[in-house]
C-alpha cells in the first residue's frame, strides 16, 4: 500500500443488466476475482487480482463481463511510459528481478508482415490443391553430399530422418512448465497429425512413452529426466543450448511446480526447485557440443536424429555453421520473440534478433559455405499463421516449430502470468483442479484442426506460386518480396523490394 | 437411444449445466429474462463434495422404477427410450422422488415433479446441458 | 393357447397384464373389474376434491390400453373359485375358465360398528372414486366435516377438502396423526402443517355413540358435523382365496413368485401379505409401486416366467400443503437425526446396512436413501459422513459412479 | 532495361528435336523446317539450335562458341583462353548476311585442349576445368560470353526467329546425328544473343518450354556446388542440374529423371519395396532438385537424348518415330515438318522420361 501501490491495471466491467449471480466467473477463477455477497445478491469483483485471461468472460453464459484497460492513467510521458515506471516502482519495492511469461511483447518489427508472396499469372499456371496433388511432407536430417552404388546398385541407406505431414512441430514445452493435460493434447495430436512434438527440459513422463515415434526428447543444461530409456523413447534428441526468450540464461522451475509426477519424471526431490544452469557445464566450446552429439548418437545406436536448438543471436551464422559441422543432423533456432513459462522480463524483452533475420543469414551462410543439405533447418519464435510459415520455408527453413500458436489452440489468452501457476485455462498449472479443465480429448482435436487449416492454406499459397511440392519452396526467396523494408533488410533477407 | 453419460474427470463443477438447463426449460427468449433474480430449478443437478464433482440428471433406465411407482401416471417410458413427465397429470406426491435411485427427479417450480427429459421437448432439441458443457463433461451420445 | 383371469381391475391387475403380455403375446385374458370401472389412480380422489387433478384424468391407463393389449373387461364381481375345475364364478353365474388366476382384489375399508351410525344420513368412505365422487357432491362451502381417523386417507381427505367446507375435523384414537407410520415427532410436523390450514385435530379421542348429525366423543364431548367420513382404515381383501383354503394372514399369503399357496393361482397387489425386505418379515404393504410391481411379477411367472420380488417394503411419500414426508424402510436400528425447524432428517442404521429413513421439509435424492435399502448396500463401501449429511452418489465408490454415470442403467 | 543475368525473365517457347538411332548424320534443314510451324510459339525474340557430331574432325577438342561485344573483348578474352587452353583452331562462326538477323555480335569459335600442367595444377578432371573456366568467363568477363563448349557438338543462337537463325548460321552447311532447336517467345527482354536457347555447358545442351516455379529453390541449392546462374533463366539451371546429377553424381538418365520429375509420395507408396526405397532416398537427397511448375525439356548430350514433361504435364511435348529417326517436339505439326510418315506418335506422361542412345549407347 501507500508509495508500493500500483493501480489494478484492468477493471472488471459486470453488467449488473445481465449478471444473473450463477457464479461461474466466481468458481472459474483461481486468482479470486469474483466473489458473491449472499446479503445483497450480487457478484463482486476485486480486479486487483485480475490478469486479464478471460476465462470468466469466456464462460459467462449471459456476456455479462468484460475486461478492459484501467483508465487510471499516470500523467502521460511518451519517454516514461507507465510500464517502465511501474517497473522502477515494483523493483523499489521487492529489490528483485521482473519476471515475465510467454513472448516479447514489445513493438519490435515483425517482418513477416513486411514480406508478401508471389502468385503465378499467365506466364506459368497456379495449381488447384483440390484438384492436383500438393505435398507437404518433410524429412529433416542430414543428406549425403554423394550417392553410394554397389556395383549399379544404389544403396539407399540414410542417417536417420524425421518425416513430417507438414512443416510444421510443436516446440519444446516442459511437463512442469505445462500441464500433463497440455502435453497430452500435444502428444495425442502431433501423433494423429504425423509431426511430432517436443518434451522441453522436463523428461517424459510414462504415460507418454507410447506417443514415443511423434517425441522429440530434449536434453538441456539441467539434464532433468534424461536416462538411456529417455534418449530411445523419442524419435529424436533436440539439445538445448538456448531458447529465444531468454538466451544465455537457464531455466527455474519453482519447486512448488514439482508434485510427485513431476519430480519422478524430472527425477528430482519432490518440491525442490529445478534450476537449469544458463550454459551446458559439458559445453564450453563447440568442440564440447560435438562431443555430446555424438556420445548421445553413441547412446541411441545413430538410429535418432540429434538436434541442437539455439537462440538467434547476433552472431547466429557462425554458430549454426559451426554446428553443422559438430555431427547435428537438424539445427533449430529460435527467434527473439519466442515464448516462455518464466523469464526475466530485461532478458526477455532486449535479447537477440528476430527470427526472419536470423534465418535468412544462417541459410545464406550455410549454402556459401556449400553445407545447408548437411543439417535441416528448424525456425520457431512466433509464427503466427500457415503465411509466416510459408514465408520461413521460402526464406530457407526446412521446417517451423510452433508453441505459442498451440498454447493459443488449447485456450491460452496470453495473459502472461503462466509464472504464477495459476493458469485458469489449465495449460500452465499443476493444480489438480486447474489442470483437469484442458480435457485433452478437446485439446488435442483443436491442435489438429489448426494444424488441418494451417496445412490446407499452406496448399493454396503454395498451389498460387504454382508449386505443388514443399521442398520446390524451401529457399525460394524469387517467391517473397519485401514492403516498407530498408536496402539493409532486403539484403540480409535476400529477397527484392516489392515492384522490382 | 442417446442419453447425457457423464465423465467426473472433465467436470469443473462450474454449474453451468444447470443454468443452461434452467434455462432452456424456461421458454424464454433470453437467459437473463428466465434466470435473473429468481431461483432456478434445473433438471440436473451437480454434486460437488469438493473432491468429487459431477453433474447428474435423469439417467432415463431401461426399467425406470419412478415410471412404476408414479401414483398419477405422469410419468412414463416413451417408445424412443426417453422417460418424461406430464406436468398435466403430476400432482407433486413426489413418490418419484422417494423411487429415483440417483436423485434425478427433482420438486419443481409450483410443487410438480420435474425431471431431464434430454431437451426433446423444448427448443432445444438436443440437450443444453451437453451443448453448454465447457468441458466435454457431458455427452450425448448412443452406448451399448 | 393360454387363459389368464384377473380378479380385480386396479393397478395389480393392470400390472399383471404387462407381465403376462411381456412373454405371451397370444394368450386369453379376462380382467374382472369389480369397482365396474377399469384401473384408476386411486390416491389421486383426494387431488380431485382439492382441485390439483379431477375425475376425467385418474385413469391409471386409456381405455386403448385394454384393446390393444386385447384384454377382455367384465364388469362384474366374482363371487367363488374353483380350484379344481379352475374356473371363477362371476355373480351372473357365468363361470370362466382359467390356466393361471390372479388375485388382486386390493382392500375393502374397515366400517367399525358405531352405535347409532345408521341414524347418521351424510356418511362417507373415502378410498374408491365413487366415495370421493360423492363426497365431493355433498361438501358445501357451509359444512361442517367430521373425519373419524388420522391415517393417510383420512388425512388426505382432510387436505382435499380444506377451504371447501366451514371446518374440517380429524379424530383418532392414536395420540398422533399418522401413527402406523410417523412417530410423534414427524407427526407432528404433518399435523403441525395441517393445521395451519386451519383442520381441527381431535386426537387419543374417537366417536364412540353417532346421533343423526352429532359424534359423541370417547371424552365424553359432542362435535356436530353436517358430513361424516368413515376413514378408520382398510383391510386387504382375501375372501375368495380364504374361501377355498387358500393361506392368509391380514392379506393373502405370497411367496416372491406372487403365488398363493393354491396352485395355478397367484395374488398381487393390498390384498397380499408379502416379504417385508427391509424388515424381515412378512406384513401387508398396501401401497402403488409395489401393486404394480407385485402384478407385473405374477403376470411373469402366469405367463411360465420365472420372476422374483425380493425388495419390497414400505415405501411413503405423504405431502399436505406442500409440506412433504418421504420415508422407507422400517424404524428400526440405531436412529441418525438431524432436525431443523423446516423438517427432519432421520435415518436408521442397522448391522451395517440402512434400513429405513424419513425425510421431511428437504426430500432431495431421498431415492439414494431408498436404493439403498432396497438394494441393501454396506454402509463400509460408501462414504458414510457425507451420505448422513445429504443423499449423494458422490458418497459412492467411483466404480459405482461409473456405472451410473457412464452406462447405460 | 535489364538483361538476362540481371533480371529473370520468364518466357514461353516452341522445342524440337531429332535423332538418329544409328548415328547416322543429317544437315540441319529438317530441323530448321520443324519451327517453321510452331512459328508464333516464339516472338522474334530468340531461337537456336544444337548439333551433335557437328566437327568429327576435331572430336577430342573442346569446341568453345563465343560472343563478344567487340574486338577489345575478344582479344582480352583470347588471352584468358591462352592462358588455360592449347588453341587447335581459332575462327568466326560462318554466318550469312539476312535482314531477318541485325546487330550481331562477333561471333567465335576455338577448338582447343586444356593445358596439361595447368590442369595438373589445377588438380582437377578435364571437364571440371572447362566447366570453371566458362563459369569464370562468363560471370567475371564482360563482353564476352561463352555459349557452347562442348567436344564435336556446338550450339547455334541468335535473336531472331529460329528459322532465320538456322538459316543465318548456314545450318545446312552441318550435318549432325542429334539436332535439337528453340524457339523463344520472352515476356520482355532486350533481345540478347546470349539469353537466347539452347544452352550449353560442356557436351549438355537443353531446350526448354515453360516457366519453372522451383527456379529459385533449384537455383539457390545447385549453386552450392560451384555453378554461377549468371542468365536466371530455367533452362541454364535445369542445364546445371543436368551436368550436377549426371556428370557430379553419377545418376543415371532415369534417376536423373526421377529427381527432377520426382514421382508423388503417393506414386512412390504404391511402388514395389525395392523402386519405393530408391525413389524415396533420391527425393530425400535431392529434394532441392525437384523441378515443379510447367516445363518440356529436351536434354541434348553426346551419344542421346532424354525428353522429359514436369510431373503435371502442364506443358505439350509429342514423340514419333519413323526408321532409324526419334523426333520430338513441342507440337505434332513440327515432326510432321520433319516426317510426313511418322510413326508412333505419342504424347509422354508428366514425369516419363524419352531416352535415345545412340548405338545403344555405345556411340
Amino acid at each position: 500500500m501507500g508509495i508500493d501501490f500500483i493501480y489494478p491495471e484492468f477493471e472488471v466491467k459486470r453488467d449488473r443488466e445481465r449478471c444473473i449471480a450463477c457464479r461461474v466467473c466466481e468458481r472459474q477463477c483461481a486468482n479470486c476475482v469474483h466473489s458473491y455477497d449472499e446479503e445483497s445478491g450480487l457478484m463482486l469483483s476485486d480486479e486487483s487480482q485480475c490478469v486479464d485471461c478471460h476465462r470468466c468472460v469466456s464462460l459467462c453464459p449471459t456476456r455479462a463481463l468484460k475486461i478492459v484497460k484501467s483508465d487510471c492513467a499516470l500523467r502521460e510521458n511518451a519517454n516514461w511510459t507507465t510500464d517502465a515506471i511501474n517497473e522502477i516502482y515494483k523493483q523499489a519495492s521487492s529489490g528483485g528481478v521482473l519476471l515475465s511469461s510467454m513472448g516479447n511483447p514489445k513493438p519490435m518489427p515483425v517482418y513477416w508482415d513486411r514480406i508478401l508472396i508471389n502468385a503465378s499469372q499467365v506466364t506459368n499456371p497456379s495449381i488447384d490443391p483440390l484438384r492436383e496433388p500438393m505435398e507437404t511432407r518433410v524429412f529433416l536430417g542430414k543428406k549425403p553430399d554423394r550417392i553410394k552404388r554397389e556395383g549399379d546398385e544404389l544403396c539407399c541407406e540414410l542417417t536417420p530422418q524425421l518425416e513430417l505431414s507438414m512443416p510444421v512441430m510443436f516446440s519444446a514445452m516442459s511437463y512442469g512448465s505445462i500441464s500433463y493435460n497440455a502435453h497430452k493434447s500435444l502428444a495425442i495430436a502431433a501423433s494423429k497429425l504425423g509431426i511430432l512434438y517436443n518434451t522441453g527440459e522436463g523428461g517424459l513422463h510414462e504415460d507418454f512413452y507410447a506417443y514415443g515415434a511423434n517425441t522429440i526428447v530434449q536434453v538441456a543444461s539441467g539434464r532433468f529426466g534424461v536416462h538411456e530409456k529417455y534418449l530411445e523413447a523419442g524419435a529424436a534428441v533436440e539439445i538445448k543450448m538456448g531458447q529465444g526468450a531468454k538466451p544465455g540464461i537457464g531455466g527455474h522451475l519453482p519447486g512448488t511446480k514439482i508434485g510427485s509426477d513431476i519430480s519422478r519424471t524430472r527425477m528430482i526431490p519432490e518440491g525442490s526447485d529445478a534450476i537449469s544452469p544458463a550454459p551446458h557445464h559439458d559445453i564450453y566450446s563447440i568442440e564440447d557440443l560435438r562431443q555430446l552429439v555424438y556420445s548421445i548418437k553413441e547412446t541411441t545406436g545413430y538410429r535418432k536424429p540429434v538436434i541442437v536448438k539455439v537462440a538467434a543471436v547476433h552472431n547466429i551464422a557462425a554458430i549454426t555453421s559451426g554446428i553443422a559441422r559438430s555431427g547435428a543432423d537438424i539445427i533449430a533456432i529460435d527467434g527473439f520473440r519466442g515464448g516462455t513459462g518464466a523469464a526475466p522480463t530485461r532478458i526477455r524483452d532486449n535479447v537477440g534478433i528476430p527470427i526472419e533475420l536470423a534465418l535468412a543469414s544462417v541459410d545464406t551462410r550455410l549454402r556459401e559455405e556449400g553445407i545447408r543439405n548437411n543439417v535441416s533447418l528448424v525456425v520457431g519464435g512466433s509464427i503466427h499463421s500457415s503465411a509466416d510459415v510459408i514465408k520461413a520455408i521460402a526464406l530457407g527453413a526446412d521446417a517451423c516449430y510452433i508453441a505459442t500458436a498451440a498454447l493459443l489452440a488449447l485456450g491460452c489468452h496470453l495473459c502472461r502470468t503462466c509464472q504464477t501457476g495459476n493458469c485458469n485455462w489449465g495449460i500452465a498449472t499443476q493444480r489438480p483442479e486447474l489442470v483437469k479443465r484442458l480435457n485433452p480429448d478437446i485439446g488435442s482435436e483443436r491442435l489438429i484442426n489448426l494444424m488441418t487449416a494451417w496445412n490446407h492454406e499452406i496448399k493454396e499459397l503454395m498451389g498460387g506460386m504454382g508449386i505443388n511440392s514443399i521442398e520446390a519452396l524451401r529457399g525460394n526467396r524469387l517467391m517473397l518480396r519485401g514492403v516498407g523494408l530498408n536496402g539493409k533488410e532486403l539484403e540480409i533477407l535476400g529477397i527484392s523490394h516489392a515492384g522490382e | 437411444m442417446k442419453r447425457v453419460f457423464v465423465d467426473e474427470q472433465w467436470c469443473l463443477g462450474c454449474h453451468l449445466c444447470e443454468y443452461n438447463c434452467a434455462y432452456a426449460n424456461s421458454g424464454a427468449d433470453s437467459m437473463v429474462k428466465a434466470l435473473k433474480d429468481r431461483q432456478i430449478f434445473p433438471r440436473v443437478r451437480v454434486e460437488d463434495t469438493g473432491k468429487i464433482t459431477f453433474a447428474l440428471s435423469c439417467r432415463h433406465c431401461s426399467d425406470p422404477i419412478c415410471v412404476k411407482g408414479c401414483i398419477s401416471g405422469a410419468l412414463s417410458k416413451g417408445t424412443d427410450g426417453a422417460v418424461r413427465i406430464d406436468r398435466d397429470k403430476c400432482v407433486g406426491c413426489f413418490t418419484c422422488i422417494l423411487l429415483c435411485p440417483y436423485g434425478a427427479v427433482m420438486a419443481g417450480e409450483g410443487g410438480a415433479a420435474i425431471k431431464c427429459e434430454l431437451c426433446l421437448e423444448n427448443a432445444c432439441g438436443a440437450p443444453a446441458c451437453v451443448a453448454g458443457c465447457p468441458n466435454r463433461a457431458l455427452v450425448y451420445e448412443e452406448r451399448g | 393357447m393360454k387363459q389368464y383371469v384377473i380378479i380385480g381391475g386396479g393397478v395389480a391387475a393392470v400390472s399383471c397384464v404387462d407381465g403376462i403380455r411381456s412373454r405371451d403375446p397370444e394368450g386369453k385374458i379376462t380382467m374382472i373389474c369389480g369397482e365396474g370401472r377399469t384401473a384408476y389412480c386411486r390416491p389421486l380422489i383426494s387431488y380431485c376434491l382439492k382441485g390439483k387433478s379431477d375425475f376425467g384424468k385418474i385413469d391409471y391407463r386409456p381405455e386403448s390400453y385394454y384393446i390393444q393389449n386385447r384384454c377382455k373387461l367384465v364388469y362384474q364381481k366374482a363371487v367363488k373359485i374353483d380350484p379344481i375345475k379352475q374356473t371363477v364364478t362371476l355373480e351372473d353365474g357365468e363361470a370362466l375358465p382359467y390356466d393361471a388366476l390372479c388375485a388382486a382384489t386390493g382392500s375393502d375399508p374397515i366400517v367399525p360398528p358405531f352405535e347409532g351410525i345408521d341414524t347418521v344420513s351424510a356418511k362417507y368412505g373415502f378410498l374408491t372414486e365413487a366415495d370421493a365422487r360423492a363426497l365431493d357432491g355433498a361438501v358445501k362451502p357451509d359444512s361442517r366435516v367430521l373425519i373419524i381417523g388420522a391415517g393417510l386417507i383420512g388425512l388426505k381427505c382432510a387436505e382435499g377438502l380444506c377451504g371447501r367446507a366451514r371446518s374440517v375435523t380429524v379424530c383418532d384414537l392414536a395420540p398422533r396423526v399418522l401413527s402406523s407410520i410417523l412417530d410423534d415427532t414427524c407427526a407432528g410436523f404433518m399435523q403441525k402443517k395441517l393445521e395451519e390450514h386451519g383442520v381441527t385435530f381431535l386426537l387419543s379421542d374417537t366417536a364412540v355413540r353417532f346421533d343423526s348429525d352429532n359424534a359423541i366423543m370417547q371424552s365424553g364431548r359432542t362435535v356436530s358435523f353436517d358430513i361424516l367420513v368413515l376413514a378408520v382404515g382398510v383391510r386387504a381383501n382375501v375372501s375368495l382365496i380364504k374361501d377355498i383354503g387358500g393361506e392368509c394372514g391380514r392379506g393373502i399369503i405370497v411367496d416372491d413368485g406372487m403365488r398363493t399357496s393354491i396352485e395355478n393361482i397367484y395374488a398381487a397387489g393390498d390384498c397380499t401379505e408379502g416379504f417385508d425386505a427391509s424388515l424381515g418379515e412378512r406384513r401387508v404393504i398396501a401401497i402403488l409401486p409395489n401393486a404394480n410391481m407385485q402384478g407385473r411379477t405374477a403376470g411373469v411367472n402366469m405367463a411360465g416366467g420365472s420372476e422374483l420380488l425380493t425388495n419390497l417394503m414400505p415405501m411413503n411419500a405423504i405431502g399436505f400443503f406442500g409440506l412433504h414426508a418421504l420415508s422407507a424402510g422400517s424404524p428400526s436400528g440405531q436412529a441418525h437425526e438431524r432436525k431443523t425447524d423446516a423438517g427432519i432428517k432421520r435415518l436408521y442404521i442397522r448391522d451395517g446396512y440402512l434400513s429405513g429413513f424419513i425425510l421431511i421439509g428437504d426430500i432431495t435424492g431421498a431415492g439414494i436413501y431408498t436404493a439403498m435399502i432396497r438394494e441393501k448396500t454396506p454402509l463400509s463401501s460408501v462414504d458414510n459422513e457425507l451420505l448422513l449429511t445429504l443423499p449423494s452418489l458422490a458418497a459412492f465408490s467411483e466404480q459405482r459412479r461409473r456405472k451410473v454415470l457412464r452406462e447405460v442403467v | 532495361m535489364k538483361k538476362e543475368g540481371q533480371i529473370r525473365i520468364p518466357s514461353g517457347c516452341a522445342i524440337s528435336a531429332a535423332i538418329s538411332r544409328s548415328g547416322q548424320r543429317i544437315t540441319g534443314e529438317k530441323i530448321i523446317d520443324s519451327m517453321r510451324p510452331m512459328h508464333d510459339r516464339s516472338n522474334g525474340l530468340g531461337g537456336g539450335f544444337a548439333g551433335y557430331g557437328i566437327y568429327p574432325e576435331y572430336k577430342d577438342l573442346y569446341a568453345l562458341h563465343i560472343f563478344y561485344d567487340s574486338d577489345a573483348y575478344r582479344s582480352q578474352c583470347e588471352l584468358f583462353i591462352k592462358e588455360s587452353f592449347e588453341v587447335v583452331k581459332a575462327e568466326p562462326i560462318p554466318t550469312r548476311k539476312t535482314p531477318e538477323i541485325t546487330d550481331e555480335p562477333l561471333i567465335w569459335r576455338y577448338f582447343v585442349t586444356p593445358l596439361r600442367s595447368v590442369l595438373a595444377s589445377a588438380q582437377l578432371d578435364e571437364k571440371e576445368y572447362v566447366t570453371r573456366f566458362v563459369t569464370r568467363v562468363n560471370s567475371l568477363m564482360t563482353g564476352c560470353y561463352v555459349f557452347s563448349c562442348g567436344k564435336n557438338m556446338g550450339a547455334f543462337k541468335a535473336v531472331g526467329f529460329p528459322e532465320d537463325v538456322g538459316h543465318f548460321y548456314r545450318l545446312e552447311e552441318y550435318r549432325a546425328y542429334s539436332w535439337t532447336a528453340h524457339g523463344r517467345y520472352p515476356t520482355n527482354t532486350p533481345g540478347w544473343w546470349g539469353g537466347a536457347h539452347p544452352f550449353a555447358l560442356l557436351d549438355y545442351s537443353v531446350v526448354h518450354n515453360g516457366e519453372i516455379s522451383s527456379y529459385d529453390a533449384n537455383r539457390r541449392f545447385i549453386e552450392m556446388f560451384g555453378y554461377k546462374c549468371t542468365l536466371q533463366t530455367d533452362t541454364e539451371v535445369i542445364t546445371y542440374i543436368a551436368d550436377y546429377l549426371l556428370r557430379r553424381q553419377g545418376l543415371t538418365l532415369e534417376e536423373t529423371a526421377s529427381v527432377i520429375a520426382a514421382p508423388f509420395w503417393e506414386t512412390i507408396g504404391r511402388m514395389d519395396e525395392d523402386a519405393r526405397r530408391k525413389a524415396t532416398y533420391l527425393r530425400t537427397i535431392f529434394g532441392s532438385l525437384l523441378i515443379t511448375g510447367p516445363f518440356s525439356i529436351i536434354l541434348g548430350f553426346e551419344g542421346g537424348l532424354m525428353a522429359l514433361n514436369d510431373r503435371l504435364k502442364l506443358r505439350s511435348m509429342v514423340a514419333g518415330e519413323k526408321g532409324d529417326f526419334v523426333y520430338v517436339a513441342s507440337e505434332e505439326a513440327a515432326i510432321r515438318a520433319m516426317e510426313p510418315d511418322v510413326e508412333n506418335v505419342y504424347a509422354p506422361q508428366g514425369g516419363e522420361p524419352v531416352i535415345v542412345k545412340v548405338k545403344e549407347g555405345q556411340y
